[in-house]
């Protein structure tokens, strides 16, 4: 019984997927990407990676998301307009389109091929074991009783300290690829009354929930990254009621809570070394507190990233028109 | 550390002379003290030394007939130095000229100690592109064209010697360059990598057929420039064919055969063609490449076997002494008649005479032992039709006579100047003409063990005297002188062109296109490109820029470059790539 | 067949799904999410065989790698993003075709 | 593995970078600049210091958090990975220099130049991770780290063009690291470990492995640009600013090149064959012919560098065949393994300091002509007599003449070839020095020509072409330590067991 469901599961993420490209219409696209997200974390709860699942949720299905919507907003409406007139939109003779058949045929031919080997490999597949046992051994060293989180935060610190990183680097990728000036404050959008009650009213809600999820993320599934989104997401909505909230702080303050985490972490790191251990070794008596600091200063900076990212990227159309366009 | 220290004063010397003003004016000195550790080693009896830390293991190595080659090389730069640095006392681009020149002589001497392979090639082509500056020096139209033709010909020289050197340490698993010539000779595929060597070090010979950048090359250069082209570097490609040949081992009588016609055909038909030549300069270079194929039947008779490379080797390195200094001193004596006067100009005379009577083989001087040298060589060969072998080297030696008859006859037409003149840089041509002291004692170079083998342990005394009074040594020389005599006095002498070579200069190309219609139609396209190189500054890149002028090719390799940066061409190959790969693996 | 074969089958289905994606898809959008879909498919591999190895619980290690990996990358796409819209906002262009 | 000697320098190395990066965030562009600057300098100390230790001590690790493999993750620092740690750092620091006075030099238009700083220390940080790292993820988290820097300081100057090639390199660096990372996904799976050294013992042949081992590769191929997946890399390297282009192109393609040989050596040997190498081979014979000749028929300069690239990189893939045996061939009769490999090594670090060079001059020249327009470029000797001498000196190291960094790579990898038996590569090195020759004396061609009209050369900071040409003269000084340098490849003991493995797979053959 309960492989049927995984079997139906299968078959609509694949569905989802494939009509997600194929789909002509943009939003279309975006929505069935949502419910593609939304299938994928399901399945990771079938899977029983709960951990997995809030983090696809909120930050892969959620975030991105939300981000592609607003891209929409840009990009939307020039494209219902084009979709009349096809070619138009490919600026190509006749001839040209053509051509593209061809190459496509052969695509979906080696497309099909790739498939039929790429499933024997997966079925194929010697049992390795996995790490479980090892990873149980070692957990009563590691100060925390969920096993994903002692992964995340000690077994596998230098990872997830790299894509803190790698999210602060994400956003100053936006800045430069957005064009956007980097000392100006994002501004706010229009308030719209209504939306300012929920808003207001949702924060809090979300603020306890993150925490929440951050405190037990030590003995069951939630965690840093997890609290971070919903944090992130009070930000967004902040954003959105007319409230940016970096636009009201100091700017060595924004920086700071950027960079807190990835800092903090690091400093810590170059402690222990100093102090004869190697990068994040915890001594264990202090692993459990450590943890517990590296996670909420991790979680306020990545809330703070996504908060910006999302910030930024509203922003862009706005923003800009200083740099000329060149050709 | 002589060994590097005889690379790198050259070098330096390039350098201060490039930076400073001031070691400018002293350029004379500081070239002959940056000569004076190869001069060393060239007299010393020092074997070398393997530096195991500098790059891979560097290797030094002098033996007889190197040492010998070294020793004239070191005289002729540390001269051609202090010539050139009163010659070119006011040139506007005299610090290039000493950069190219130091640079030219680190090369020179470098792949003569170098005993291994990469450092020879290293050292080579440093000398070979240095010299480029050289013979572009004075920026003459003439000048440019030579050098872009020196420029691509060293070019494809270099690619085809550094195939043969790959091909050569391969089969003989070491980089030493001692090592090669016996490796060849097991080799199954000895005779395919000389023959690439040939060609490759022949471009740098003057062998036909790939001498003619040289009658162009040669003269467009400075006097003392010329006079280390001739007299020193040309030798550095006879150097690399006496690493490459496995003399004495091997009996490869193709090849062999091959080696000692075409050293005929240059030493017979170079003279012929430079009689027709109207600049003194030119008639040198094509006397040169006459020489050069004297030695080149020397070498090619040591692939026929029978005679060991410890006899051979160091009698054509003689050659190539005697050679070298009296070629320097007659290139350096062309800029002479025009500055020398008075009573200064009989002994600039009875110099270029003397000179003139070395390379031709006259008596007392080296040129007859070396011709001595050569005869008995072809003699004692098994070599089939060495008899009409012996009957061309009697021809050459005329030939070569008229040719210097021509050359001395074309300088005495320059008009003397006035009173009682000579050049600071007469002094320096002096001191090499004094140095031609070797030129009658230089079979004293000679190991012990050769001069028993000719001299028929009969004492050197008694042999020499032998040899002057030898007629049969004599008679070409005096054949020769006597044609020139009748050609000057009489009916020629109205018709002899003077103004207009009658042939152009150093074509051979030109006289494949004599050769017929045909033939030139198909070249034509050819001898465009050519003409394409000819007409810029650096020729080689020109060839592709032939090729990209081309607008369709262009136009089609981009719009290749273009597809293939379309995603779906992109997924294909993607595809591709992973179904191919798949296969293989296991 | 059990649960964690055929989401491990699913996964390779998901992946191939991207990369044809990105091939053949032309709006900057679409490409992009097509990345997502096919790290989706990693992921979800990964979580597989998690799920395959579970003792007294699943593998925690894939579990960590995949929060990291989706973390990742969210952060390429947001940059992806930030430049399709830009390009759209300087040229009005939407896909590759007119770039040489 | 356990006992090798433990040393604090690998965390540093990619700590200290990200520590400066975070420190430069919160300063004004200026002191942005000089944070970044001061970071640059110290890493590169850092990253000397380290190599003098690895010299001393050998290989060092550093285990992170105390945790071994394979739960942990291990930072190993064998004497591969300190040569292009060192090398990451001398072009690294001559690259920061530069761009310290370019960017002062610039009327910036763009907001975002500032940020070139942190940009590029996590970039450093990255490379220094991924040379160091012994964990196939953390490998995965480290080229994203190097993807995201490179695409953000590649689009640094907003202009369309560089957006576009942005956008493509970025899409290409996705699927190319999803790619690798469902290849991890599949290992880890099947052997239930990440760790390189523990990967290769218990590594056994079958579909599966095939199956990783091949999209591994292609997605590394993609990240490195190798043929046919090279279309990413002429718009994105000629597009960026110039000290940008140096580093993309010196630096992080060599970071792909890292772990395939990485992995090739030390982990597959169990699947590889003999085929399979010659065809990395072939492409790379294809983009060594194909990358010259589209060199060749560039009308600008920066593409013509760029192009280049794709030719260079193409003498790396070509290391590949010669250093899987045919079947029959043991390992004590291949003695061109060793030649093969370190040409490789050669190779990259010529290249990197040439090319860095290269783009560093045409920085120069656009800063002096606003364009970069190869016919601009006559009598560029007779205005910036420094630059031309650099593009001559770096042209010489990439075309291969003695007795440049160049020529020893190709040198070192025609002996590997004739070693080897395989000749049939030997008339593509040459054929690729012919063409390079072509591109680079075209180039100087037009630096010595006289001028036609009167081209406008605005005056350039004299040092930045001193730093050009300095970095072009290391690409001829790396010769000089070339034995000791190779002796110190050869003392890993980590690499002479990837060959074995290679020649283990080699012996059975295609069976």
């Amino acid at each position: 019984m309960s492989i049927l469901i995984d079997i139906l599961l299968a078959i609509i993420m694949v569905y989802l997927a494939i009509q997600c490209l194929l789909t002509p219409r943009l939003i279309q696209s975006v929505f069935l990407f949502f419910a593609f997200g939304l299938g994928l974390a399901l399945a990771w709860v079938r899977l029983g990676a709960i951990d997995v699942a809030i983090t696809e949720a909120a930050i892969a299905a959620g975030f991105l998301g939300v981000l592609f919507l607003d891209a929409l907003k840009s990009f939307a409406p020039k494209v219902s307009v084009k979709q009349d007139n096809l070619e138009d939109i490919y600026k190509l003779p006749r001839r040209n389109i053509k051509s593209l058949i061809l190459p496509r045929v052969i695509l979906v031919l080696g497309l099909a091929l790739f498939l039929f080997i790429a499933l024997e490999a997966v079925w194929m597949i010697p049992d390795g074991g996995g790490l479980t046992a090892s990873a149980e051994a070692l957990l009563p060293q590691s100060g925390v009783e969920h096993p994903v989180t002692a992964v995340l935060l000690n077994f596998r610190a230098y990872d997830t300290w790299l894509e803190i990183g790698v999210i602060l680097l994400g956003l100053l990728g936006v800045f430069v690829a957005g064009g956007i000036k980097l000392y100006k404050k994002p501004g706010a959008s229009k308030p719209d009354p209504m939306l300012r009650q929920v808003i207001l009213f949702v924060t809090p809600v979300l603020f306890l929930f993150g925490a929440f999820l951050l405190y037990i993320g030590k003995t069951g599934p939630g965690g840093a990254f997890q609290a971070a989104v919903l944090w992130g997401a009070i930000g967004i909505l902040l954003h959105l009621g007319g409230k940016p909230i970096f636009a009201m702080i100091p700017r060595w303050l924004f920086h700071l809570i950027l960079t807190m985490g990835l800092g903090f972490f690091l400093v810590l790191g170059f402690l222990l070394i100093a102090d004869g251990r190697t990068l994040f070794e915890y001594p264990p008596a202090y692993a459990g507190l450590l943890i517990l600091i590296i996670e909420t200063l991790g979680a306020i900076s990545i809330a703070a990233a996504l908060t910006a990212i999302y910030a930024n990227l509203n922003q862009m159309e706005e923003e800009t028109n200083e740099v000329e366009p060149t050709t | 550390m002589i060994w590097f220290i005889s690379i790198l004063l050259p070098l330096l010397a390039a350098i201060l002379a490039l930076l400073s003003p001031a070691v400018r004016r002293v350029a004379g000195l500081l070239f002959v003290s940056a000569t004076l550790p190869a001069l060393w080693l060239g007299l010393s009896e020092v074997t070398g030394v393997t530096v195991q830390w500098f790059i891979l293991e560097t290797h030094f190595f002098l033996d007889t007939p190197r040492r010998i080659i070294l020793l004239l090389t070191a005289i002729l730069w540390a001269a051609a130095g202090l010539f050139a640095a009163s010659y070119l006392k006011n040139d506007a681009r005299q610090k290039e000229f000493f950069f190219y020149f130091g640079a030219a002589m680190a090369g020179n001497f470098g792949l003569l100690i170098s005993g291994d392979v990469a450092s020879f090639y290293t050292f080579f082509a440093l000398m070979t592109f240095a010299s480029y500056g050289l013979v572009i020096h004075v920026r003459t139209p003439f000048a440019r064209r030579a050098a872009s033709i020196y420029l691509v010909m060293a070019i494809i020289g270099e690619l085809f010697l550094i195939t043969a050197l790959y091909l050569a340490v391969q089969s003989s698993g070491s980089m030493v360059l001692a090592g090669i010539p016996p490796a060849l000779a097991e080799a199954p595929n000895g005779q395919f990598i000389f023959l690439l060597g040939l060609i490759g070090f022949g471009v740098k010979v003057g062998a036909i057929p790939l001498y003619f950048w040289l009658p162009l090359a040669h003269p467009a250069a400075p006097a003392p420039a010329s006079a280390v082209l001739s007299g020193a570097m040309i030798k550095a490609g006879l150097v690399g064919w006496m690493h490459l040949a496995p003399v004495g081992l091997v009996e490869w009588s193709s090849l062999s055969l091959l080696m000692v016609s075409l050293g005929f055909a240059s030493a017979l038909g170079a003279a012929i063609f430079g009689l027709t030549q109207v600049d003194p300069k030119t008639n040198l270079a094509y006397s040169s490449i006459s020489q050069m194929g004297v030695m080149t039947v020397m070498l090619g008779i040591g692939l026929y076997g029978g005679i060991p490379a410890a006899l051979l080797l160091p009698a054509v390195a003689l050659y190539a002494f005697n050679h070298g200094t009296a070629k320097a001193l007659l290139f350096m004596g062309t800029a002479l008649p025009a500055k020398v006067g008075g009573s200064w100009r009989i002994l600039m005379w009875a110099g270029l005479g003397i000179g003139v009577l070395a390379i031709a083989g006259g008596p007392l001087t080296g040129g007859l032992w070396t011709k001595y040298l050569v005869k008995t060589f072809l003699g004692e060969t098994s070599l089939p039709g060495a008899q009409t072998f012996l009957l061309l080297l009697t021809l050459s030696a005329i030939t070569t006579t008229l040719l210097l008859s021509r050359f001395l006859h074309l300088l005495s037409r320059i008009e003397a100047p006035a009173g009682n003149k000579a050049p600071s840089f007469l002094l320096p041509w002096i001191l090499l003409l004094f140095a031609g002291g070797w030129w009658t004692m230089s079979p004293a170079l000679l190991p012990a063990e050769l001069m028993n083998h000719i001299t028929k342990e009969k004492g050197i005394m008694a042999f020499f005297w032998n040899l002057i009074t030898n007629w049969g040594a004599l008679w070409p020389i005096t054949i020769g002188a006597v044609v020139m005599v009748f050609t000057l006095k009489f009916a020629f002498l109205n018709r002899w062109p003077t103004e207009k070579p009658l042939l152009p200069a150093g074509d051979f190309i030109h006289v494949i296109l004599m050769a017929g219609d045909p033939v030139a139609k198909g070249l034509q396209k050819g001898l465009d490109l050519l003409q394409s190189f000819m007409k810029t500054l650096h020729g080689p890149e020109k060839l592709f820029y032939r090729i990209l002028d081309e607008n369709r090719t262009i136009k089609v390799s981009g719009s290749a470059e273009s597809s293939l940066r379309r995603w779906e061409i992109f997924g294909i190959s993607f595809f591709i790539f992973f179904m191919t790969m798949f296969f293989f693996l296991r | 067949m059990e649960t964690y074969q055929i989401y491990s089958l699913t996964s390779a289905i998901l992946f191939i799904i991207g990369i044809g994606g990105i091939f053949m898809a032309r709006h900057f959008i679409k490409k992009i999410i097509a990345t997502v879909i096919m790290g989706g498919g990693v992921f979800l591999s990964f979580v597989s065989f998690a799920q395959r190895d579970a003792i007294t619980f699943a593998d925690p290690v894939p579990h960590a790698l995949v929060i990291t990996g989706i973390v990742v990358a969210v952060a390429s796409a947001a940059l992806a993003l930030a430049l399709a819209r830009r390009i759209y906002q300087l040229t009005g262009e939407e896909t590759f075709t007119n770039d040489k | 593995m356990i006992h090798l000697p433990s040393s604090p320098f690998p965390a540093l190395l990619v700590g200290l970078p990200i520590l400066m990066a975070t420190l430069s965030l919160f300063f004004r562009p200026g002191g942005k600049a000089a944070v970044g600057l001061m970071g640059s300098i110290l890493t590169a100390g850092l990253a000397l210091i380290a190599f003098v230790e690895v010299t001393q001590r050998g290989t060092v690790i550093h285990i992170l958090g105390g945790w071994e493999p394979p739960l942990g993750i291990l930072l190993r620092m064998d004497s591969l990975a300190a040569v292009f740690i060192g090398m990451t750092a001398i072009v690294g620091v001559f690259i920061s220099l530069y761009a310290w006075g370019y960017f002062r030099a610039q009327e910036t238009s763009a907001e975002g130049l500032p940020l070139f700083w942190p940009l590029w220390l996590f970039l450093w940080a990255g490379l220094n991770g991924l040379f160091l790292s012994n964990d196939l993820f953390n490998l995965f988290v480290t080229i994203e780290v190097i993807g995201i820097s490179a695409v953000s300081l590649a689009v640094l100057t907003g202009k369309t063009p560089a957006l576009f090639a942005g956008l493509r390199y970025l899409l290409a660096a996705i699927t190319g690291s999803m790619a690798y990372l469902f290849g991890v996904s599949l290992l880890y799976g099947s052997t239930g470990t990440l760790d390189l050294g523990l990967l290769g013992e218990v590594l056994e042949p079958g579909p599966t492995t095939s199956f990783s081992l091949l999209v591994i590769t292609l997605g590394l191929m993609i990240k490195m640009a190798g043929f046919p997946f090279h279309f990413w890399l002429p718009p994105a390297h000629s597009s960026a600013p110039a000290p940008v282009s140096a580093l993309l192109s010196a630096l992080v393609v060599k970071g792909a090149f890292y772990i395939l040989l990485r992995l090739w050596m030390e982990v597959f040997g169990v699947s590889l064959t003999y085929a399979a190498g010659q065809l990395i081979g072939l492409a790379g014979a294809i983009a060594v012919i194909w990358g010259s000749w589209q060199a060749l028929i560039q009308t600008s300069f920066k593409l013509i560098v760029a192009h280049s690239s794709v030719a260079q990189l193409g003498y790396l893939l070509m290391v590949f065949p010669l250093l899987i045996l045919a079947p029959g061939v043991s390992a004590d009769s291949a003695d061109w393994l060793s030649p093969a490999w370190t040409a490789g090594i050669y190779q990259v670090i010529a290249h990197a300091f040439a090319k860095a060079s290269f783009f560093l001059s045409a920085g120069l020249i656009i800063m002096a002509l606003g364009h970069d327009r190869i016919e601009s470029l006559r009598d560029l000797v007779g205005n910036m007599r420094i630059t031309a001498l650099a593009i001559g000196i770096a042209g010489v190291s990439l075309i291969g003449l003695p007795p440049s960094g160049g020529f020893m790579a190709k040198w070192m990898l025609l002996k590997g070839i004739f070693l080897s038996g395989q000749w049939w590569w030997a008339p593509v090195v040459l054929m690729g020095s012919l063409l390079t020759a072509g591109y680079v004396f075209m180039l100087l061609r037009l630096a010595f020509a006289p001028a036609r009209e009167m081209n406008t050369f605005r005056p350039v900071p004299k040092s930045l072409e001193i730093i050009a040409l300095m970095l072009a003269l290391g690409s001829f000084l790396i010769v000089f330590p070339a034995d000791s340098l190779i002796q110190f490849l050869e003392s890993s003991g980590v690499f002479g067991s990837g060959i074995e493995s290679i020649i283990e797979g080699g012996v059975y053959g295609n069976d």
